[in-house]
Order: structure tokens, then C-alpha cells, then sequence
């Protein structure tokens, strides 16, 4: 049991932290500072997705023969880290982290070539089509219909939670194609070239802190080719099971990113007074409190190094759902922390100031700008991607004891 | 020992609920919360017709010589309903300390507050947050009707709108907190306008060399007052708690998933179970304390108590509807995250639950 | 809305402090000091219930015309703050609180005249058979059987956590009449006159704190008579329901108890100096964690007002079962307070020292002596008379929303 | 980057893992418990046999020069066991305090403790818990072999029975702290005798002008063993929740109530999904720090993050196996509340989670 830490790590460190400090623009570096959600600002998320793929850097976590760097995990825990403090936006995970690493495992030689250079080099941005209004954790219950028509199949019904479709070239999504059988069979996964099929409509849903972040997609005989099926008519939710496993399991490390909250929450701190005098960052009840949420996150770390060192904790089959689970509780804490440091300033709606680009000042500080939207977002890290009541039910499925 | 509304105060809530109901439903709110109008005029009038505006002043003054048990008595419904309207700032907040002050301009206000004609904005806090009044760090130069006020006040609910505002500030260098009053519109004003995040106009409001009259007040008048606003404020929070156990409850009975309502999954019915409890103790608390404060007995402690509790009840209860109701929980559309917003917000303001905490284990 | 503080509640509080000042034994005193679990030290304990006999005080929450007190809502507070205050051991709930107030209720008037006397007195004193092995949080499953012959039952089976078997010498219990229709139907509740009938056997069990305050009965074709049924045969799931009522609704507050755990926790974190200078008293954490705490407690106390003055918070059906999970783990978490506060002075075991009359001295102080036997005996409060989990089953059944 | 164990320690693991099963179940560990015996001679002569007490001495000292990651290979189920021998305090603590003397006696010792010949306890506690060195109070007059010490320790496992004492003290007033070495039965010295909640043979022990020989150690030396003993405990405390977390699951799928096994309750389910969090993530810590220790780069609050994670996540479990356990989870004669109060009792000695967590906090 051993962490070799080569000295060249710290010449990498070096030389991640030189790109992130030159080569974003100003907007990539304010839409970060911004990003109040998983999902960061569209345009210029995408914008620094088209630098990091000039630079080699965009897909770490995939296979270096598709475009991964070919990195150690000291490397990657390096890069996110400093990927991290530089506030840099997060890429969007629909496309790098759900349906390329899908295609690549199980895509045809044909589907590889066609959408793979496309999401890395960000050209593509591919939505997510799996929630329906009434499917939600029971997702096998999805009703939304495709009919084969010669090559073609014809879809009717509707998708909801669609996270950028409104911003989305493509699409990929679950569509029933049968009735028979248990609700998972039945389902099948298709990929759609186009997300502006005659036929196809896209609402965006304004959330609770303000932004249309969700959509939902209508469809009404909507005629899309056959061609973009993924593995077997009516086999679909093996796939979606299998693309779950890269959404829950994580290519990329959260760690960090909470980590860097903390931070921000410390910088913000020491600029607070403490109604018991000093600074809150002083104060011995903040002290406890962010050490127990940072000692907490510290054991995140641990677990997504073990598992991306190829640990046994990573071929546990709880695995997906307890990172799913640890990290999205963590997140809902951290954003708690920023609130409280913020007070009052967070209680002001600033959908304006929040904007990229926007000329009006923040209220408070850029800190208090962004700390209450993340709370408010962050609610949802529990229900998406598989409720945390669903996670536990799996999580408990594997405790049977013997 | 009576810890009941009296037939008078259920009749008062029966009124203002019908009212609510019939003109102050969810669509209508958020319709007057997306519109340019700091608050509904109408509804304002309707408040002064209820006599609400009159209520906690006194009968000498113009008012009912109503207790604050009435107040509790309505406030609860203005937080199911999510009332937007300054009714904490221009009635209790500033209201009182213009009523308990001699000088003939504050009794004018306060005849102006009553009948409807005027809102007087109340402010209080600055940089992120001012949990009580002993913290109030602005500081008035000269006193009487020659005060000035230099400084920045924030999350002034109406501050931009008001024909008035009603300052909490340092009688001089290390003096006591006492109140003064700025009219609209005086040189040095200026108040940056905002909606808060449970719908209510605000404003962070900046004083340079500000002409001001200073209300008499002692210490405990200001100790007082803020204890009331914090009462009803906290019944307005009960209220919207309330509101959302009886909606979560219902969406989870309706709400089907794996062919059956998502009460039935047993994590559900516990959150369910766990919501009913926080509210159960946050009303119990809050009906305690008001009778409590209407003996007159009620102790810096017991607002401390009642404030730490709501606050940190209130946000437990509007996660746990939130994550119930899932996606569409998420939404602007629905009014569960309204809700919570609101509780938040109550949470926040007079000093958030941890500072209660703290005070009553400072013993 | 008002409360009234008549002035003579002050004359009354100086006369039940004086009484709990000079009427106790030195022995009943110790014993208060020493309980670390809502069963006192039984010997002391009876002694001092025959003490209260004597003054009248024993059953406040009687009705007058059967040896109650007669006081209102704030004598009651003031009575129940003042012994907790004075450290006086709970009198046993099982013959006071449950079967007593029962019978008073729905007893025959020969059950009444034949059982509340000894009752109030403290001459008798009742165990309660309820669960069984196998009937836990299912306990109308029981299955300790009762077959009729001639005028008496004959009992066969057992019955678990039957606290203070050992010491009692009457018995109520639950026994299956029948086996047709609903597992509820066909249970029978029934008083035993004696507890050393032919047949039974009582072995105590020890507990994680180490001491034997609960019991298994086991019966052997224990032959009783039939006289001693309350209620219809097969219908005692109702009778049983009845008393838990009076089980979980309490017919005392446990605010006061719970206040007094803080008070003795604050008056040990002042002589302990903390790792962060000054006494643990005056650090800000445990201001912050005891101030927490007592608020939660303080609305404890408001619900059980308001319930005892007549507010409908206390028609609700719900009412018992939030009682009983509130308190219950409010006595864990200031449990839990308690020991943080001893530190490693909580880790020996010292079970000669915590007995009553011991001449061993405690090795820190006697508030270290009891603070780990209170936290782990309280573990079992969210456990037994209905564990949590079904107590909140019960009560989301009551949120229907509409 | 390797996180495994290695073959080797696989092995070791097997084979303690084997003889604990076989000669250490509940049973025989109750036994022993209640004996008069302070622990098992028996068992103590199998871990020599081992290599057990030898393993993290170098071989110049008659070690095996093993490192940290072979100590938590085993000790993981020495708390699997409950085991109740003073290994961390004559071992890991005590032998390690006189492996890095100079003095030939410091050496003397060293090989007594290999070879099971001697068993020495570490005096470190005082009152209410000494969370770090930085907290000894306890002050030694005098150095080299003629230091004297005076006051008290307490919570000294083996403290009665041991040969010898390594105690912790300053090196006079205000100094920094340093180890000394008290042979048993030295004028002056008083053990009281008493068992753990959690079953190990302790002693509160008085120091009255009780002669003492200085051993040599730099404050780092101080703070390494120290946090060598706490990567140790901790490895003792996530092998108790890993049994916990196995008992318990297979409790819940045995057990019926209402007709089916609890665990098809969801909340039971929940609360054992709880409990695999817990341990995966006290384990993972665990596993981290332990090749970092390994790599010579675990900082002090490395440590403390172990330290508090394994502590609060420990209670949490001992308290989720009770619980789901029900009332057999109350007794003595069920392991689960025996697994609870040695994982009470490591979150209690060198420091409770909330002491950790703070100083993580601190920065």
C-alpha cells in the first residue's frame, strides 16, 4: 500500500495551473464563477470545451485511442483540482460523460464514427431523453411510444427534465416499443441526429431559482430513422442501465469541486463579522462545522481515488449509487454552509447580475450573488439521476449479510 | 390557561382566510409578484378594511387595541397564502415605534399607517444580516428633529416604495439603538430596488448625511418591538409550514410511481411523519410563546427559542416537500419552492436559527 | 390566548420544593441521582412512592375521585420541574401510568375496587406482558396462547422485555384466545393476580448498560382465572390500545426530566476545562449544541401544555405517537450530550459504584458515573412501546393532505 | 499507486483471521471478559507466534520491520474480534516510544515486549480525555533516570497488570512533551483496576513522586507514534463496523415482523444503505491515510480527519445495528451492543470526532 508521488506530478501541476491561468477567456472565467448548478452557462461552457479539446485536454476519462489523455489518477485528481480553483466551468456531462463513453463501449463501429469527434471536438451537445411527467424514480414505466414504420420509427408522447435540450443539437432517449413483458422490456435506446424533427417541440420549465435549465420535449409523430438505435429493439434498458453506470459512477472526480466551495466559503468568511465577534471565520462554531463537512468530503476524495486506482470499492455493486448518493448529499451541505456565510445577502433575486456578460452589479459580493441559486439548484441532486430513495433501495439490496 | 383563539380571532381568520382564498390565490400572487407593483393596493385597502392596519395600535391612536395573539391569529394565513405585502415592516416594525414616540409627525404617520394611506418601511439590517438590535452598528449623528443618518441599510422590505422609512440606528458613538424617521424622496437617499426571493420588494437603501427625526424610544420599547415582528413573523412562517405538510401530503397520496401513490414507500410516509412533527413543534412553540408574550412574560430566551426552532424547523419542512415532490418540486411554476423560499427567508432575517441556538445555550 | 400565573403558584412551588427537601430518604435520593434509565432503582423507588401516598401526591393525573391531585395544567409543570429539580427517582409507569389509569377507565367496579387501592399505595406492582420473541414491532403476531377451561385460562408461551418482572408480583398481559379472522382479533387482555403461579418462570435479562431490568416470563400450562379479563374475550387489542394511550400520550411530562439532564450537563461542563481553553461551559460548540438542544426541549414542553390545558393539538390522532418520538429521542440526543461532556471518564464500567447504598466511590464524578449507563440504556427508548419506525408510520397516516 | 494489500499481508490477515475465528469467537471473548484475567495470555503468546508484537520494530531491534499498512492489515480484525489485549498501548505505543530511546533499558524493554515476555502500558488520558500531546498537563521533575512524575492518568489499558508503564508528560514546566518509563511496582505508584465498557482491563493511575526514566524523543516522535496509534484504532474500529454492517444486514433478512424480514421495510433498508455508506466511507479514509502514513506524507490533519471520520461514522453504525437489531440489540448477550461500545470508546480516546472535526476546521 503505497502513493508514489513522482516529482513530475508537481512540474504537471504546474504546467495545468500556466493553461488554466492563460488560456481561458474572460467570459469562460466569469461563466464559472457564475455556474450555480452542475450545468454550467451554455455558450461559454462550450466555448471552453472547443480550447480544452484544442488542447487535448477535454475527454481525461475516456480511452486514450478515442481522445483520453491517458493520464494517471494522480494526474486527473491533479488536473480537477486545479481545473477547480482556477472556477473554471464544469463541461456539460450529457455528451463527455454519457453518451460518448456509452458509444464507445457498446456503439457500432458506424455510431463511433460518426458522433465521437463531433462531441469532443463540441461541435455536437447532445440532450438527455429518459424522465417522462409520470416517470420519474419508476423510469421503466416510460410510455413515450415508438412505432417502426419501414426504416423509421415514429415517436409520440413526451419527455420531461430534459436538461438543455433548448440549447441541444441532439438527442439521445428511451422510447417504448413494446407493452409485452415486464415494464423493462419493452424499452428501446435511440439516438436522434436532429432534436428539430418536424413534429418535435421544446418548452423550456423555469426552475426555482429562476433559470430554464430543464425542458420539456414534445413529440407528435415525429418520424426518426432506425438507424440510430443502440443495441436491440426492446433491449434498451440494458443500455440505459449500462450508460447509468458512467452518470452515477462519475468519470470525473466531484471531490474537488466541493472542495473548492469550502474554499470559497472560507475566503468569504474571513470577510464576514461574526454577530459573536471577529470574523465568521474565526468563529468555533464555523470551524466545526465546515472541518466536519471538509473531513467529509476528504472521504469522498479517498473513495474516488481507491476507485479510479482500480480498488475493489469500485467493483462493488453499490459503488454507482453510493457516490451518486455521498456526493450529491455533500453538495446539498456545502451549499447550506455558502448560504448561511452569505445571510441576508443571499435573500436578494439577482437573475440579472447573474447573467454572463450581465453590466449590473451584484448586490453584495460575487459570492452572495452565486450561494443562494447554488442551494436552490442543488436541491435537486437528490432527485435526479435516480432519486436518493432509489439509491438507498439499491444500496440496501447489496447488504444482505452473508 | 387558555391557549385557544378566542371566538373574535377565529371569526377575524375566517374573514381574512375567505378573502385570501378568493383573491390572493397562488395564480393571483405570482401574477402580482412578476408585475411591476411592489405590492397589491387592493389587497393593502382590504387589510385596512379587516382592520388589520389598525389592529396593534392602540384605540387613542386610531387603532383596536388589538393583542399579539390577534395578530398570530392572521398572520398565520398571510403565510399560506404568501403574502408579499409589508405588513411585518409598516405595521408591526415600524408602526409601533412610530406609535410609542410622542413627537406629533410620528402620530400623524402612524394615523396614516392605520387608515391605509401610507406605508413606512422599516429598516434594520446591514451586511449579512443583523441578528439583533444590539448589533446595529449605523450610528445617528445629533438626535431630536435634526438627526442625520449616514450608512447602508439592507433588505428594506417596500424601501423604494414606502413614503417612509423607520431607521434602527445608534443614538451617537456607542449610544443605545434607537429609532429615527426618514421621509421619501429626502437628499442622501437612495435605495437600490430588488425583489427577494420569496417575492417581496426590497431594497438595500444607502443614508449620506440624511435629514432625520428621532423617535423616543427605550431600550426595551426597541427590544419589544423586534420581538413582536419576530412573532408574527414566525406565525407567518407556521402558516406556510402548514401549507406545504397538507400539499406534500396530498401529492404523495396522488403521486403514483411503481403503480402505487408514493405515500406508501415507507421513506415517504416517514418524511411525511417527520414534516408533521417539525410543524407540530414549531406551532407549539409559537402558540406558547404568544401567549407567553401576551402575559407579558415571554423572556429574551423565549424569542430565542421560538426563532432558532421556526427557523430550523421551517427549512427542514420545505426540504422535505421539495424532495417529496421531486421534479416538480424544482419548479417555478408549482408553489411548493415558493414556500420554501419564504421559510428561508424567515429563517434569515432577525438572525438565523444558529444564532438562536447559540443565544439560548449562552444561557 | 393568555396564561394566567396566579400568585399563589409561587406559594405553591415553595411547598413542593420544601416537601421534595425534607421528605426523601437519603437512600430515595441516591437512587434519583443514580437513575440511568425511566426505571428507577425499584426498592427506593417503591419507598418513595409510599412516601408520596402518604402526601397525597402520588397519581396527579388521576382523576380526583380515585386518589388524583386535582391540579391544574401549572401545578402540574411546577410539581413534575421540582422533582426533576430535586433529583428524585420517576415512580414506575406500569402500575401508575398504564394499568391503573386503564382500569379507571374500562375496569369492572370489582377490578377497581380490588386493584387501584394497592395501586396508589405502592403495595402492588405490575409488569407488562406484551411482546415475544417473535412479536415485536408486530405485536398483535403474539401467540402466548390462553385456552378456557372450566372458569380459568390456561397459559402457554412466553413473553420478552418484561421490565421489572423480578420485582413485581401482579401481571397484565396479552394473550391469543383465538386464532380465526385478523391477527388483532383473538387476543385477550388479562390481569394476573400473582406472578408466581405454578408454571411461571421469570429470567431476567441483562442489558447493554449491565444491568437486569428486563425479563423474560415463560408459561407452562400456567392456569389463571378467567376473572381477570378486562374487556371481551378477543377483543383485548382494543383494550390494549386504550392503554397505549396512556403509554405513549404519558400521563407526565418528560420536558422537565430532559431539562434536568441539561441542567446537570451544564453544571459538569463547568468544572471541565475544555481542549480549547476555558471550561467546556463557556465554549461556544457546546453553546451552541446545549442551546439547540434546550430549545427542542422547550417545545417539547409547549406541546405537552398545550395538550394538558385541553388545545385540540392534543385531539389529534397522531398526538401519542409524536409524543412518544419526540421524547424519545430527545432523551438520546441529551444522552449523547452528556457523555460527550464526560469524555473518557464515560468508558469504565462501574456497576458496583452506580448501586444504590455502594461504598465504592465512582472514579470521576458521580455525573460521569451515570452519564454512559443513561446514554446506552436510551437507546432502547426508540425501541420499545412501538418503536419509532412504526410510531411514524402511524403518524404519516394521519397526513392525508386533505 | 497501490491501495491493496499486498500478498503478504493477505496472508498475515488469513492467518490471525483464522486463529480469531477458531479461538476468539463471542463466546470465548465473554468468557474472558468476565474472567479474572486481565486478557488472554493464550492469545497474546499466538500474536508473538504471528510476528505480531515484532512487526513494526526494526530488525536491528529484533523487529520485523513491518510498516503501518501491515498493522491495519491485521488490526481490521482484531476489531472484527473485539479483541481485548493491550496491543495498541504495549505495541504500537509503549514499544514504539522505547524503540526510539537510546538508553539500554528503553532497549532492554523493546525485546521483552517481541517476545511477549513483557507486556508494557501507555499512560496518556487525564481527565475528561487528553484529545493531543499538545493537552498533557501532567509534568515530570528531573530527567534522565532520575525524572519523577506526579499526578494522574487515567484510562491506562493493562495499567495494573503491565510490567511497566510508558508514560506521557511534559519535560518540565511548560516543556514539551516527552515519554518516561515507570517500572510496575514502583514506590508510589497506584493503579485502580477497572474493565472498560467495551471489555479491556484499564486503570486510573496515580503518580506520587514516583521515579521514572526519561526516554528520548523529539515532539515529531511524539506526534508520529501518536498518530500511528490512531491509524491502528481506527483500523480496529472499521473492522467492528464492518461486522456490524454483515450482522446486521443478515439480521434484517432474517428476522420477521408483520410476516416478512424487516429489511423489506424501507426504512430499515435505508438505514442499512446508511450503514454500507458509513463504513465504505470510514474505510476508504482509512485506507487513503494509511498509504499516505505509509508514504511518510499524512499531515496532522490527515490525521484528524481519520480520526473524526471513523469516530462519528462508528457511532452512527453502533447506533443503526441497535436499532435495527431491537430489543436483542440491547442486551449483553448479543455482540452488537459489544461492537457499539468499542466503537464508543475509540471515538472517545485521543480525541472525539468533534474534537478532530474542529481542528480540521481550524485549518
Amino acid at each position: 500500500m503505497k502513493i508514489e508521488f513522482a516529482p513530475e506530478l508537481e512540474a504537471f501541476r504546474a504546467e495545468v495551473a500556466e493553461f488554466f491561468a492563460t488560456a481561458p477567456t474572460p467570459a469562460i472565467r466569469e461563466a464559472g464563477r457564475k455556474t450555480t448548478s452542475v450545468f454550467a452557462p451554455f455558450k461559454e461552457c462550450m466555448e471552453w470545451h472547443r480550447i480544452l479539446y484544442e488542447k487535448g485536454w477535454v475527454a481525461p476519462h475516456w480511452p486514450v485511442e478515442y481522445g483520453g489523455t491517458g493520464w494517471s489518477v494522480e494526474q486527473r485528481f491533479i488536473f480537477a483540482e486545479e481545473y477547480r480553483k482556477a472556477d473554471l466551468p464544469p463541461l456539460l456531462p450529457q455528451s463527455l460523460g454519457m453518451v460518448g463513453p456509452l458509444l464507445i463501449d457498446i456503439g457500432t463501429e458506424e455510431q463511433k464514427a460518426k458522433y465521437l469527434e463531433p462531441i469532443l471536438k463540441g461541435e455536437d451537445f447532445w440532450a438527455q431523453g429518459y424522465s417522462e411527467p409520470n416517470s420519474g424514480s419508476d423510469l421503466a414505466s416510460l410510455s413515450c411510444r415508438a412505432e417502426p414504420d419501414g426504416d423509421d420509427y415514429i415517436i409520440n408522447g413526451s419527455k420531461i427534465w430534459t436538461t438543455y435540450a433548448h440549447h441541444a443539437n441532439r438527442m439521445f432517449m428511451l422510447v417504448r416499443t413494446s407493452n409485452e413483458g415486464k415494464k423493462q422490456q419493452g424499452i428501446t435506446f435511440l439516438l436522434l441526429d436532429r432534436i428539430d424533427y418536424p413534429g418535435m417541440e421544446i418548452r423550456p420549465i423555469v426552475g426555482l431559482d429562476g433559470f430554464p435549465e430543464q425542458c420539456e420535449v414534445f413529440f407528435e409523430d415525429v418520424r426518426v430513422p432506425q438507424s440510430g438505435r443502440v443495441g436491440e429493439e426492446n433491449d434498451g434498458w440494458s443500455v440505459a442501465k449500462h450508460l447509468l453506470k458512467h452518470e452515477r459512477g462519475g468519470g470525473n472526480a466531484a471531490s474537488p469541486t466541493l472542495m473548492r466551495y469550502c474554499e470559497r466559503a472560507r475566503a468569504a468568511a474571513e470577510k464576514t463579522p461574526s454577530p459573536f465577534g471577529g470574523t465568521v471565520a474565526d468563529d468555533a462554531v464555523f470551524q466545526r462545522e465546515i472541518g466536519e463537512l471538509e473531513a467529509d468530503i476528504a472521504s469522498l476524495g479517498h473513495f474516488e481515488k481507491l476507485a479510479i486506482s482500480g480498488h475493489e470499492i469500485a467493483r462493488d455493486p453499490a459503488f454507482p449509487s453510493m457516490n451518486k448518493t455521498i456526493n450529491s448529499e455533500l453538495v446539498q451541505r456545502a451549499s447550506v454552509l455558502m448560504t448561511q456565510v452569505s445571510g441576508v445577502d443571499g435573500l436578494a433575486r439577482q437573475l440579472e447580475a447573474l447573467r454572463v456578460g450581465s453590466n449590473v452589479e451584484p448586490l453584495g459580493s460575487e459570492f452572495d450573488l452565486v450561494s443562494m441559486p447554488l442551494y436552490l439548484n442543488s436541491r435537486a441532486t437528490t432527485i435526479y439521476a435516480g432519486s436518493n430513495e432509489v439509491q438507498r433501495d439499491l444500496i440496501a439490496r447489496t447488504v444482505s449479510g452473508s | 390557561m387558555d391557549f385557544s383563539f378566542t371566538d373574535e380571532q377565529q371569526m377575524l381568520r375566517d374573514g381574512v382566510g375567505k378573502f385570501l382564498e378568493k383573491s390572493y390565490d397562488f395564480d393571483a400572487r405570482q401574477k402580482l409578484v412578476n408585475s411591476d407593483a411592489p405590492w397589491s393596493a387592493d389587497a393593502w385597502q382590504q387589510f385596512a378594511e379587516f382592520g388589520l392596519l389598525a389592529l396593534p395600535f392602540s384605540e387613542e391612536q386610531g387603532g383596536l387595541g388589538g393583542s399579539i395573539s390577534d395578530c398570530v391569529a392572521f398572520a398565520e394565513l398571510f403565510g399560506r397564502h404568501l403574502v408579499i405585502e409589508p405588513y411585518l415592516g409598516s405595521v408591526m416594525l415600524a408602526g409601533s415605534a412610530l406609535a410609542q414616540s410622542d413627537p406629533a409627525t410620528a402620530q400623524e404617520w402612524v394615523e396614516k399607517i392605520v387608515s391605509g394611506e401610507a406605508v413606512v418601511a422599516f429598516a434594520f439590517e446591514e451586511g449579512h444580516g443583523t441578528a439583533s438590535p444590539e448589533l446595529v452598528a449605523m450610528t445617528a449623528q445629533g438626535g431630536g428633529d435634526s438627526a442625520c443618518l449616514t450608512g447602508e441599510k439592507r433588505l428594506v422590505h417596500g424601501g423604494a416604495d414606502a413614503d417612509a422609512i423607520v431607521v434602527l440606528a445608534r443614538k451617537g458613538e456607542g449610544g443605545p439603538p434607537a429609532f429615527y424617521l426618514v421621509e421619501a424622496g429626502a437628499d442622501g437617499l437612495d435605495a437600490r430596488a430588488y425583489t427577494t426571493i420569496d417575492g417581496r420588494s426590497a431594497a438595500n437603501v444607502s443614508f449620506n448625511d440624511v435629514a432625520a427625526t428621532e423617535l423616543e424610544a427605550s431600550e426595551e420599547a426597541v427590544e419589544k418591538i423586534i420581538a413582536d415582528a419576530i412573532i408574527v413573523q414566525s406565525a407567518e412562517a407556521v402558516g406556510a409550514m402548514g401549507a406545504l405538510v397538507a400539499m406534500t401530503g396530498e401529492y404523495a397520496h396522488t403521486r403514483k410511481q411503481f403503480g402505487v401513490p408514493i405515500a406508501t414507500f415507507q421513506a415517504v410516509a416517514h418524511r411525511l411523519a417527520d414534516m408533521k412533527i417539525a410543524y407540530t413543534k414549531a406551532r407549539a412553540t409559537l402558540i406558547y410563546t404568544t401567549a407567553l408574550a401576551e402575559s407579558g412574560a415571554a423572556t429574551p430566551r423565549d424569542i430565542a427559542i421560538l426563532k432558532g426552532q421556526v427557523g430550523k424547523l421551517g427549512r427542514a419542512v420545505g426540504e422535505a416537500a421539495i424532495q417529496t415532490h421531486g421534479g416538480v418540486g424544482m419548479t417555478d411554476e408549482l408553489s411548493v419552492s415558493h414556500y420554501h423560499k419564504r421559510l428561508l427567508a424567515c429563517d434569515t432575517t432577525f438572525g438565523d436559527h444558529a444564532y438562536h441556538f447559540r443565544k439560548v445555550g449562552m444561557g
